[in-house]
């Protein structure tokens, strides 16, 4: 009987209210200690266990992995999507040349091979990319799965007015020759100078430029095998063809998908999957509360999306320490913050873009995007969780610092302050939240914001991303947030840095304006060695910052639930949410 | 007769044809009017990370973002007469009348996602409008019957409060106690189709039930006391008194005849628009209906959606008034059609 | 989500002769307006709608006073009443001397003197839509009423396609896609979305109200004194609104009335769903939209959907009583 | 015992704006065969009296009092069931305007066929041909196809039969018209009239006629009572009313009466004003503001309310002005004017 779970216990708090407005009790009181309830055989895991370590671990096979989420994602097609939750999940049934480790924490940001033997080979000072394919990997049919497969998918996926979701690396970084448009429109083009199959085991890649990273493009879902004849287009949403050990058996789009094992799949040729649960049951479009509510009670085990309960279970989890227990708080690799144009004056000037950074209510901010259980005050627009990442400590993070916006707004030359317009996203109560929460502060320094905000769907595309409107409308302040690609500088920083992306409308680098950064964005990319490059990463976010032109608020946390009866859980360094590679069920 | 209702369908179709180039001006003229260029409109479908500027424009010119409005919105209906392409990419896909047009953003054409939300709007609809006509009648019966009784007075304060009450306060009160805190009725946003399983079915939508009927239940209760009121002073009722008929026989055979009519009339406009999506109750137990459609479809800025269901919740209301009127002929033999 | 108008206890139907006396003959010389007034007088339920329809006006007028007495700023943070981990108010509500009806989760803001100011708009809007709806509908009715012929059926069939649109998803949109001129117009900002709202609810509004006209219209048409000022001489402009609207104020007020309470739910709908006013304006609809997410605190949810009941009620029961006052045998 | 017998009957109407006398301690009484003419402007309390009579008035909103003897048996305090089962068998009433009297519905056969089916246990068959007899007796043609028409395609005198024929199709022996000819044309009424007396010889049922207009009693009535603000301001024979009237409002009405040979526009003694509030009725007798002779009662009418008096031979007359005043007034002074014309 799925939905006539035990009422969640907690609720009572928020009720106990609701009956008769009285004070006092429930949802408040944060660190409330209260082991009465604790006896009842939960686990003996604590709070953030998740997070360095494996929860549960078990090897036992079975069972069905139930997961949930409100809203369905872009697609479940590898060439067409772009969600971490997706490149988390789209791994049980595609195998892509590499993957990040399962692992927890920092572990899982490493890259072992998966469809490929080995990571890859770089020769021509990292222009040409080369990776040899396992033995003996079938797709879900049986047939076998050649190099040919692999470039097809990587191929297919470049035509992006059919797959306008996932990302653009290969478009931008491959050598592909001009005449070439798509696999649809021009199939019969020649495309071995972009990629080479000189035998059914081996894939070339060569790139424009060299690119020390292009491991992490490696393990994008988009190097998923597809077989050529089984291509549909966009349709081929409707059954992608698995190459990892489970695939799908209904797709019902924006309600369910459910998987079953792939009987084609050998563990001899996978040594990273445990391939646990004998079925997976993906339901979509699950009400947000209720969701909570089942992973409390039992009914569900993962709450796909990995970004965290909503308000209203915060609240209660904190005043239930069983519940507390099966929380993880990760630090995702996601900054939330705010661009300050300089298009329109007075923010043309670094003071004055400097006197609003003084002036935030940093602590506002990050109440606003939840408190500190839902972000960490960021004090650079790279998250910690980044390769190269630094400490920076150019500004203060308290609840703002009236004297030094004041003596910036002397040295911009506008001693009692301007107005200026804010922008963010309608649909999105933190980002509004956020809004107002900067209003207020700015107040105080005379600095005064109107606010506008726009649906999601043409944030970028008409409003914020499209420097005509942003110029005519004097929008000084767009509320934005990024998050990586994966954990690399460059997987984090290139779109949203670099000013030679900037187009006429869609941008999502909204104000960095510096030939300085752009410059060393070219060196870091070139640098073959990790770590140098990294540093360089670094040095781009500090000067990003001392330009002041972003406004950073917080790196995103989310409060995870770990379903009950979950074995192999813990948090992936990679998706800074739960490695859906290795889940079991008890 | 039969020449009335072929004027009247007539009619519906003109109707649906203005309220389709108004919603096209809406969703496709004004802004442009307002300066947005045929790009913005094409780069809304673009994915979360953006594509480049000749992406764009190649979706835009795929989408005939660029032809004349009239084109576009001949074009659109050409695809409700006989139908449609659309481009997979791999191949070309045909979507066969009446094609509402094809989604860019869930890749899927409008129609059969229109079917697939239709069922849930219906159960909803009718299941409450059973409720309501129930409960409100009798209630509006009994209340105009006793007449300033205490019953009439509760009852009409409870009407009256019912239809002061935003249903979307009312929905969420009976959700957080009736389903978080109790556990009794179904959490929002589930639904099971009745054919797989209608203990569910009726079980995911009581809540919903209840909670929609109350508030029409409140007004047809309002209505139904009215109406009785006033049918039971008419003279055929004295006459009927007159004749020595036995009160019950007075109310229900004369009195009812007379007094449900023109809740006929109204119930019929209320359930059409009702099947066009009860929005609100939708959006607030977040089923997954027509209403809700609308809804989404409108926040992600999805033309096809938009004009589809607009269309469809449109030809409700159209037909709903056609079978009210024919509804009249039969019951009222005073109205004659043709 | 109109709440229907309807018909309720008229006088002693069953004696039509003791009602032409009851209805103060001309013996007592008693005005119609008065015997309204009377009437109105002696129901008591009406009566307090109508007190509380006033005290909310008074409240929506002076809120900066209000609030400047029992509350603080709308706008204003106050994140010491916040616990830092759940972001909800410390001790569950916020509810006290400080904060009659406690605070917003997350900032901390007041809730009453958001309430409050939430009645500005909401009344506003109200008022100012249903006056929209009257004049179009009113003059619409009468021009279709009055003339008959080809400008009824044209007039009449434009209410039919009004009727059939989909209202809500229709001022869904409209209100999105205006919004996009903001750019190109003078006003902006709140200004700029409430005169939207405005526009939007009232523009939708106005067949109802010309349906009743224009059937009110066809019947005056028939009276005497039409007729007699026809027969004066006198031409359509002049008899419409000479004679024929005097004879309209009734119907006219009534349903007014009536319609303000629909549109306060329909703002109220409109900003639930997240069109209309921008933020930190607060809207009633808007605080409930917002309270979904924070349910286990209900008393945020709690005062604005009273609110808006409260407000719509009072309206419903002055709007019932005038009705009955003024025209007794009133039927939809 | 006559057959109908009122007896100070009293039905009052407490209202919010106060109490209304429709009908303030009426007497009279009625044998079968025999015609009563209650003739009245419209407020006068005749028709409440008629739907008194047939225990009509529902809901408690009205107050009764005073006794009402039918064929032996009072009604007044009789059970509304009792009295339901008398209604229609016993007693029957025309209505005033047929077309709103009969439910647009139902076709008049079904009206009929129902009113014939409460009081007479017979299959749906013989009452509809029952209902077709009666149709052609009230001079429907083509009755066994009329019958199955709604009211609204029947013409107003065809209506008005059919509402006789309903009246009538339980034969009851006493019938009440209600004003059974003011919605029709003046033809259309001289035939009705005709058909109702007829009927009456016919059924011998004992027959009220409540009218404002004295023409339509003139022909008909036995006796005549005259209704004025709830109360009876003269009671007589019809000769008694038509050739000696005593009371000034009833030469008003007389004056008022059309007659064939004079313009029914033109009135020799109009009744000026309008009738009485029953709420606050004028002090004295109800009729003083609008009496012609009222100053020479000597403002006694304005203080104190008349007494039904008889004048002679059974002749009741409410006025304070001394009987032979007012034979002088009729012979002197109002006849003349009437027959001048």
């Amino acid at each position: 009987m799925k939905k006539r779970y035990a009422t969640p216990a907690f609720l009572a708090a928020g009720v106990a209210l609701s009956l008769g407005l009285s004070a006092c009790g429930g949802g408040g009181g944060g660190e409330t200690k209260n082991d009465s309830g604790s006896a009842a055989g939960s686990q003996e895991a604590q709070a953030n266990a998740g997070l360095e370590s494996v929860v549960n671990p078990s090897d036992k096979k079975g069972g069905t992995l139930k997961m949930a989420i409100t809203e369905a994602w872009d697609s479940i097609d590898p060439g067409d999507t772009y969600y971490g939750l997706s490149w988390n999940f789209s791994r049980i049934y595609g195998r892509p040349l590499v993957t990040y480790k399962p692992a927890p924490g920092q572990g899982g940001r490493e890259l072992v091979p998966d469809l490929a033997e080995s990571l890859g080979k770089s020769s021509d000072d990292g222009k040409t990319w080369t990776y040899k394919l396992r033995q003996g990997v079938k797709f879900e049919d049986g047939t076998p799965i050649t190099s040919k497969d692999v470039k097809y998918a990587v191929l297919r996926q470049l035509d992006k007015d059919t797959f306008v979701n996932g990302p653009t690396y290969f478009n931008d970084w491959l050598d592909l020759p001009k005449d070439f448009k798509s696999v649809y429109k021009t199939p019969d083009v020649n495309t071995d100078s972009a990629i080479e199959t000189p035998d059914d085991q081996t894939i070339v890649f060569h790139l424009k430029k060299a690119f020390s990273g292009f491991d992490n493009f490696a393990a994008l879902p988009a190097t998923v095998p597809v077989p050529k004849d089984k291509d549909t287009g966009i349709k081929y949403r409707q059954h992608p063809v698995a190459s990892g050990p489970y695939m799908f058996e209904k797709v019902e789009e924006g309600k369910q998908y459910t998987l079953v094992r792939n009987p084609n799949w050998d563990q001899a040729t996978d040594p990273i999957r445990k391939a646990l649960p004998d079925r997976y049951e993906v339901s979509l479009g699950v009400e947000a509360n209720d969701l909570d509510n089942r992973i409390v009670a039992g009914d569900l085990h993962v709450d796909l999306a990995g970004t965290g309960v909503q308000a209203a279970a915060v609240g209660t989890i904190q005043a239930d320490p069983q519940l507390k227990n099966r929380t993880d708080n990760p630090t995702g690799s996601r900054t939330w913050y705010i661009s300050i144009l300089g298009d329109n004056p007075p923010l043309d000037n670094v003071d004055c873009r400097k006197a609003i950074i003084y002036g935030a209510d940093r602590v506002g901010l990050q109440n606003a995007y939840g408190g500190q259980l839902a972000g960490e005050i960021a004090t650079g627009l790279m998250p910690p969780s980044i390769g190269g990442w630094k400490k920076l400590d150019l500004y203060p993070t308290a609840t703002g610092d009236v004297e030094k916006a004041k003596a910036a707004l002397q040295a911009c030359g506008k001693p009692e302050g301007f107005e200026t317009v804010m922008t963010f996203r309608s649909d999105r109560p933190k980002e509004q939240a956020a809004a107002e929460s900067l209003q207020q502060a700015l107040a105080k320094v005379g600095i005064k914001l109107t606010l506008k905000g726009f649906p999601t769907s043409e944030y970028f595309s008409s409003y914020a991303g499209k420097p005509a409107y942003t110029k005519a409308n004097n929008i000084g302040l767009a509320t934005n947030g990024w998050s990586a690609d994966w954990n690399t500088g460059f997987g984090f920083m290139s779109q949203i840095v670099d000013s030679r992306v900037v187009r006429a409308a869609g941008n999502y680098n909204l104000s960095v304006r510096s030939d300085e950064i752009d410059s060393l964005i070219d060196q870091a990319n070139s640098e073959q060695d990790k770590s140098k490059s990294d540093a360089i990463w670094g040095q781009i976010d500090q000067k990003v910052m001392e330009g002041a032109y972003v406004l950073p608020e917080v790196w995103s946390k989310g409060l995870l639930l770990r379903g009950k009866g979950l074995t192999n859980v813990f948090v992936s360094g990679a998706w800074d949410m739960y490695d859906y590679l290795n889940m079991g069920v008890e | 007769m039969v020449s009335y209702i072929i004027r009247r369908l007539i009619a519906a179709v003109l109707m649906l044809v203005v309220v389709s180039i108004v919603t096209f001006s809406i969703f496709f003229v004004i802004p442009r009017l307002a300066g947005v260029t045929t790009i913005d409109f094409a780069s809304r479908y673009v994915g979360s990370k953006g594509a480049s500027a000749e992406t764009v424009a190649a979706i835009a010119d795929k989408l005939g973002f660029n032809d004349p409005l009239v084109v576009q919105y001949g074009r659109w209906i050409k695809g409700i007469v006989l139908g449609a392409e659309y481009d997979t990419g791999a191949s070309v896909e045909h979507c066969p009348a009446p094609c509402l047009g094809y989604s860019f953003i869930t890749k899927t054409p409008v129609w059969p996602e229109l079917l697939d939300r239709l069922p849930v709007t219906v159960s909803l609809a009718i299941g409450a409008s059973i409720i309501w006509l129930i409960a409100g009648v009798a209630t509006g019966v009994v209340s105009a019957l006793r007449r300033g009784s205490f019953f009439d007075r509760a009852a009409m304060g409870v009407a009256l409060a019912g239809v002061s009450l935003p249903i979307f306060f009312t929905g969420i009160i009976c959700l957080v106690f009736f389903s978080y805190r109790f556990g009794i009725t179904a959490p929002g946003g589930s639904y099971t189709a009745i054919t797989e399983n209608p203990g569910e079915w009726a079980y995911d939508l009581i809540l919903p039930w209840i909670t929609l009927a109350f508030l029409y239940a409140a007004s047809y209760a309002r209505l139904t006391r009215a109406g009785m009121l006033e049918t039971m002073g008419e003279d055929y009722i004295r006459t009927a008194r007159a004749k020595g008929l036995p009160e019950s026989k007075v109310i229900v055979k004369h009195g009812l005849r007379g007094a449900l009519t023109p809740i006929l009339t109204i119930f019929g406009l209320d359930l059409g628009l009702l099947l066009g999506g009860a929005v609100l109750t939708e959006s607030t137990f977040s089923l997954p209906g027509l209403g809700k459609y609308a809804v989404q479809a409108i926040q992600s800025n999805d033309l096809p959606k938009i004009m589809g269901v607009v269309l469809l919740v449109t030809l409700f209301v159209v037909l709903a008034n056609l079978i009210v009127d024919l509804l009249y002929a039969v019951v009222d033999p005073r109205v004659r059609l043709g | 989500m109109s709440a229907p108008l309807d018909v309720s206890g008229e006088e002693m139907r069953a004696e039509p002769e003791a009602v032409a006396k009851a209805g103060g003959a001309p013996i007592q010389g008693r005005s119609l307006g008065q015997i309204a007034w009377m009437r109105l007088k002696r129901d008591k339920v009406a009566i307090t709608g109508g007190l509380v329809v006033v005290l909310l006006i008074l409240v929506a007028i002076f809120a900066p006073l209000l609030v400047g007495w029992f509350g603080h700023p709308p706008n204003e943070f106050h994140q010491e009443m916040i616990d830092t981990l759940t972001m909800q108010p410390k001790g569950g509500s916020g509810i006290g001397k400080d904060f009659l009806f406690g605070v917003e989760p997350v900032n901390g803001r007041d809730l009453f003197s958001r309430v409050v100011y939430g009645a500005r708009i909401s009344l506003l809007v109200a008022f100012f839509a249903t006056l929209l709806s009257v004049v179009i509908g009113t003059v619409m009715g009468i021009v279709a009423g009055y003339f008959g012929g080809w400008v009824d059926t044209l007039i009449s069939r434009a209410m039919d396609i009004f009727l059939a649109f989909p209202l809500l998803v229709f001022a869904l949109s409209l209100v999105g896609v205006l919004g996009q001129f903001e750019t190109q117009l003078a006003v902006k900002g709140d200004t700029l979305r409430i005169l939207l709202l405005i526009f939007v609810i009232g523009f939708f509004n106005w067949p109802y109200i010309g349906r009743i006209i224009r059937g009110q219209t066809l019947s005056l048409r028939e009276r005497e004194f039409v007729d007699a000022a026809r027969s004066l001489g006198a031409r359509g402009p002049y008899i419409l609104f000479r004679e024929v609207l005097p004879n309209l104020i009734a119907p006219i007020l009534i349903y007014a009335t009536l319609l303000i309470p629909t549109n306060v739910l329909f703002e109220a709908a409109l900003s639930f769903l997240g069109v209309g006013i921008q933020p930190p304006t607060a809207t009633w609809g808007g605080m409930l939209s917002a309270a979904v997410k924070y349910y286990t605190v209900p008393h945020f949810m709690f005062f604005p959907g009273m609110a808006i009941f409260i407000t719509v009620l009072a309206f419903n029961l002055f709007g019932d009583g005038l009705r009955d006052a003024l025209d007794p045998k009133s039927s939809r | 015992m006559s057959f109908l017998e009122l007896k100070d009957l009293r039905i009052h109407f407490p209202t919010d704006d106060g109490l209304v006398r429709s009908v303030d301690g009426l007497s009279f009484s009625l044998e079968r065969g025999r015609t009563l003419g209650i003739v009245g402007e419209s407020g006068s309390g005749k028709s409440v009296t008629s739907l008194g009579i047939l225990g009509l008035h529902k809901g408690g909103r009205a107050r009764i009092s005073g006794e009402i003897w039918l064929d032996g048996e009072e009604l007044v305090g009789a059970s509304q069931e009792h009295v339901r089962r008398l209604r229609g068998k016993k007693m029957a009433m025309i209505f005033q305007d047929p077309l709103s009297a009969m439910h647009p519905f139902y076709t008049v056969g079904d009206q009929i066929i129902e009113a014939y089916r409460i009081h007479n246990d017979v299959s749906k068959k013989v009452a509809r041909k029952h209902a077709v007899d009666m149709l052609g007796r009230v001079g429907i043609p083509q009755p066994d196809r009329r019958v199955d028409s709604y009211p609204h395609e029947f013409s107003g005198g065809m209506r008005q039969r059919a509402m006789i024929a309903m009246a009538l199709s339980c034969d009851p022996e006493l019938l009440i018209a209600d004003e059974p000819t003011t919605a029709l044309d003046v033809t259309v009424q001289a035939q009705i009239l005709d058909l109702m007396r007829d009927l009456q010889r016919d059924f011998d049922a004992a027959l009220i006629i409540i009218t404002h207009d004295l023409g339509v009693v003139a022909e008909l009535s036995d006796d005549i009572l005259v209704m004025y603000g709830g109360k009876c301001v003269e009671y007589g024979t019809s000769e008694d009313i038509f050739e000696r009237p005593e009371h000034p409002y009833t030469w008003g009405l007389l004056g008022s009466m059309p007659r064939l040979d004079r313009e029914p526009t033109e009135r020799l003694l109009p009744i000026k004003g309008s009738p009485p509030s029953l709420i606050n009725v004028p002090s004295g007798c109800a009729f003083h503001p609008r009496c012609v002779f009222e100053e020479r009662t000597g403002g006694l009418a304005k203080v104190e309310v008349p007494e039904l008096l008889e004048s002679e031979g059974g002749h009741l007359v409410r006025c304070h002005l001394p009987a032979e005043r007012r034979r002088a007034i009729w012979q002197k002074e109002v006849k003349p004017n009437l027959e001048a014309s």
